[in-house]
């Protein structure tokens, strides 16, 4: 699907350096936001996103409330200077879907039935962008719903996994993205091994697919135990608030 | 008697056939309502095809007009898909600008056509970096039942077949050697699950869809390759459940391509 | 007012063959979705129009509510596919007039004041046009009212009349729209020959007016014919319910 | 009290008038009140005209500024109307982008503007395919006491006559031969009639609008030949009344024609 | 910070032959519209401002509503031949900014805590643009709400001063500020020489600053006095209630 | 307890502790919170910069792409400069188009880098009347704890020096004589004071924002001349307020030039 050909895997090694199941770098920082409920901003290689929690809260025209349940808005934005080409500000239809596919990544975890009526908004900003910036927002998203004390079921954890060269590996970064022929975000509940979400474009065969899926399965274990590390990291050292976690993992080259 | 209560009847109902093996129409659980593919029906539209999926109608017209390239694909013409989730087609639908989910239906069936390449951009290049055809594949929703994607994206491709470039129209001269239809190279076929307690139902119509907690879309070549996967709806899925909904999925692609593409 | 000039009258006869105050080809279904209250699809030549009508329902930002009567909205939209340029999905300046005129011209003979607080709404997809839109749409949303069980005095007809080569003629194509002299959507109630639309532009005399408005009247009567028919079939064929009534009619062309 | 019962007790006093044969402001049934028109008050605008009718105030302002043509119409200039009905004019009207209110008055003037053929499009060629004069006629409300749109269209004639062309500002030569006026070629008068429990009122306030069933503008030029007709209102209309009420504007038109233009 | 060099002092007059701290006439008309609660009709020099005032009303959307004051609604608006090129009808950012400004410019004059729960609505139309629009759609305003009985602590008077070649001025007209080197307007009451508006851009010392500020609470003075005979004027013949009042001032050009 | 009330008690605080000389962070009356400027921390802009004034954080991205100068001056760049309140950054900012907050803020960061003339738009001309380089000057609002402008307006300035022009990624080949960084020859820096009961408070924090009558920025040069005032609020002020203001507004911004910039 992609434009002029560039050969993406060297002596068995990706362009940055990285093995085929081999994770970009991640870096967590929780709470680093005042004004928001919770927050965190991850790194994925050079992916920078900042998410940010608000609610429970009350929803102000009463007629989106519902009587049930607590309405999860999710709304995933790049910011202007985040990518090579300006991105122009406001939504396209590119976010637009990315919210969605986003929202329900995270819906099956958050307990939404203890707060009928209101809204939780889970607001995520792409600063730095290098493909893969979905999975990054989630990623964030699903720490800072947590460090806003949002009860929620468990955590969800996201990759990309990708088709290179005619090779399925994991991750892919922009250049890979642009010159690959498949992708395929995934968002798991990592400890019961349930899929949230799963886009996928470009080409794959079944036997590819299945690859690719064991790929990211394995890569959500990983980041679900960064995850869950700079959580009980930052909650064992709340007696002095604040205090921002660092994680750091892969040796990607960026 | 409020509407939620009633869509919460209805939803029981859906759960209580299910558990006797039983979807609310009778069909079997990887069966498709009855389909219809009625082509060329609207004559101002290069490529145009009505598609019904049991209620289900959707509307779909490709328009080709000549526009200016993107400055990083200088030779190729650009393909732009749109769909309207018209208020005439549901109570649900409401007018005014796309929605996300007339934008995610739409971006569900371009990246099917899209990626299986079966449209040969770098032929439709009229003058390098100045000129290129731009096809604009506009879904129309006109009854919603449940699955209009599955309808939208077999529209989109029965249309797509058999269309003359309208080169007069605009003043075009064509040498000799070229072709003023538009070839295509691939029959991507979108086939929708949804997972309700456990079962796996394709085709859903519209209960069984507000009864699922999660939607599979899963489009796929004449090869068996998949060009496309979208997972929606606020429940998860287990791997095991997603292999076979891809299998199926495959498999239903093959079928409906042998018989409508 | 228009461009280069075509002769559209050859020995008495216009270009698709039809004489002066011939219509074209008409063809009714009713109830053809299942989504609707109330559905018609309406062909006039080689104008495809389908209506759909929703209500009385509740308004639901409760200020628009009018306490005596119902509010009918009316939206006449053409399908981005349906006309030789592509059109702009959205409405446009002249969709939003021809909405408010059409509305002016159903409102008439609905009992809104039965209804009080509720909104009727009338959706109206132009799937092909060849001139003489609003006209088709307007026969098949007063058919689809009518099936959608809605309280009325009456039904409504309508067509246009307009000038070609100095002739007045009935029911423009788009040949002659584009290349004519003059045009004149009219809408009444047979029945009564009251007027509840019109429209004109162009050049008319007083006299070609009178003629126009004459030949107008006439073609309703006609239309309202074949609605009424089709309306008489559906019902009395409504054991077997759905099932689908085709009324021809005309000979044109095209 | 609420706003709904006054307007109820306005309109039945309008009603319990005309069956005594009398007008709410004293007027005949087919007066105007009274008109003035003042010319070129914006020094901006190429053109400019303040039309009141009675205590009704539009200003309309004509500009002119080179653009593309057309595709369809390479070798003409380009029309355009524009109507705002300013919160300002009226409690009624609101912030926003235009309604359909709006639109239709700009469609109406523009449509008798258009259809008289008064402005020689292709005179406003600069260069064919690339560069034509756009004439922006921007219909400002003031002041809403009833028939915005005979002053609008008023409004507009007016300000079209003795325009000079901004040639100069964007540094177009012209050829001796060339004129550097538009010349109108004729002078479109709307004449607006309410229809209220049979009877015909020429030139409805606002009570008497707020009152009327019906409403029909009637655009009619030089010779007495119509260019624009539009009904709006949720009423019904006779043919006799029809025929009047298009005899009764084709003839107001030419004492406001005479008088003002 | 402009084009050109254009000499805009000859002989220690300005082009349109003002001195450094004379105003462009200014010529006042109250309750100029029939429907408005208050209206006023300001030039200054080619300036010519139109306000409406409405109000206090109720505010539709509830939410919107303060349950102590009063809200002030301002809109300035240009109209699309009020300059040399048109304007596209709508907000632009610069009408949002001086709208949200001049409505700070009378805010702390209206005495809102008198009507809770309502809405005070404030437009400003220009018709005709020469620079220092806002000023003079300030003083229309400002007289604008007195017509329309709004309770008001004082009048609010404004006016810009600027530099032109190298000289602090009074009310630079359009060429002035086109090539000028800074303008800067202001807002008072004139009164108690409270400052309710000022913004500044281009270049000005500390010391050209407060020269100007000196130049601009001068005219203030002068422009209050205007308002505020004006509005006796009306009153004291308000038995003949709608008769326009004119007051001239100053001696330029244009 | 409603939000409103809980505001009323945190603004009776802030004039409270005023009363005895206190703001309620214990700063000085004229001390910024502490500031952090930390620069080039987005690889894809081609300058950028993180402020922090105390919890208040405010990320700017700095964009250049070639476009199309504007028909009055063709042989200029343009700068554009937007500012985005992200729904995030408060609990008080939603989602939407830009705000008179969002427009106000963007416009006085833009007339402190306009008017004060730092950067040579003339240098951005790459082609006269045809091309020129665009410089979208993109404010981010983080994290809103008070007094966002004068973070917006020092990460500006601050993403703004030492810009290498993208000439490569857009095929632009420069001759030897040419640079292609682009200089920065001032510094404008802004500083935003607030008036509370008769005090004058320098680098408002929320509370003190939202207990305040009104806030006066002052934009200067590193020359010391003003670049920009703006006035907000909708309280009044005493001349020699605004003198004070204004002296204590260049004083600042210089301490603030020395240490950042």
């Amino acid at each position: 699907m992609k434009k002029e050909k560039i050969e993406l895997i060297k002596d068995g090694k990706r362009l940055d350096g990285r093995g085929f199941e081999e994770l970009r770098e991640i870096k967590i920082e929780i709470d680093v936001l005042k004004r928001a409920d919770g927050s965190c901003y991850f790194e994925l290689g050079n992916n920078k996103a900042l998410a940010a929690v608000y609610g429970p809260r009350e929803i102000h025209p009463r007629h989106l409330q519902n009587e049930k349940t607590a309405v999860v808005v999710y709304n995933y934005n790049m910011a202007p200077f985040s990518a090579t080409d300006r991105k122009r500000p406001g939504p396209d239809r590119r976010s637009v879907e990315i919210s969605k596919a986003s929202r329900c990544a995270l819906d099956p975890v958050i307990l939404k039935e203890y707060y009928p009526k209101t809204t939780i908004n889970v607001y995520v900003e792409l600063l730095q962008s290098d493909a893969g910036t979905r999975t990054a927002a989630i990623n964030a998203a699903s720490i800072a719903l947590a460090a806003a004390g949002i009860p929620m079921r468990d955590l969800v954890s996201s990759i990309a996994v990708g088709k290179i060269d005619g090779e399925v590996v994991l991750d892919l970064n922009a250049v890979e993205d642009n010159h690959g022929e498949a992708d395929m975000p995934v968002a798991m509940i990592a400890r019961t091994n349930t899929i949230t979400m799963l886009q996928m474009d470009g080409r794959f065969t079944k036997d590819e697919f299945e690859v690719g899926m064991k790929l990211a399965e394995k890569a959500c274990h990983e980041i679900y135990e960064l995850q869950r590390a700079a959580l009980i990291a930052k909650y064992s050292e709340s007696v002095n608030a604040n205090v921002n976690v660092n994680v750091n993992t892969g040796r990607g080259e960026e | 008697m409020g509407l939620e209560v009633i869509s919460d009847i209805r939803t029981d109902y859906v759960y209580n056939l299910l558990e006797s093996g039983k979807r609310i129409d009778g069909r079997g659980f990887h069966d498709y309502r009855e389909i219809s593919v009625e082509r060329d029906i609207v004559n101002k539209a290069e490529g145009s095809a009505l598609v019904k999926i049991g209620d289900t109608a959707v509307l779909v017209g490709v328009k080709l007009e000549p526009g200016v390239p993107f400055p990083d694909t200088p030779d190729r013409g650009i393909l732009m898909t749109n769909a309207e989730l018209r208020p005439g087609a549901s109570p649900d639908f409401e007018i005014g600008p796309p929605n996300e989910d007339s934008i995610e239906l739409a971006r569900i069936v371009d990246r099917g056509i899209r990626e299986s390449e079966t449209i040969d951009l770098e032929k439709l290049c009229i003058e390098e970096g100045e000129k290129v055809w731009m096809i604009f594949i506009d879904i129309h929703a006109l009854d919603n039942d449940g699955n209009l994607i599955d309808a939208a994206a077999l529209g989109a491709i029965a249309s797509l077949s058999n269309i003359r470039i309208p080169n007069e129209r605009y003043g075009l001269v064509l040498e000799e050697t070229e072709e003023d239809t538009l070839s295509i190279r691939d029959t991507p076929v979108a086939v929708t699950l949804v997972e309700v307690e456990g079962n796996l139902l394709v085709d859903p119509n519209l209960y069984e869809e507000n009864a699922a907690a999660c939607r599979l879309t899963v489009s796929s070549n004449a090869d068996g390759t998949l060009s496309g996967i979208q997972k929606s709806g606020s429940g998860g899925l287990k791997k095991e459940q997603i292999s076979e909904m891809v299998e199926i999925g495959i498999e239903k692609a093959g079928e409906i391509r042998e018989k409508f593409l």
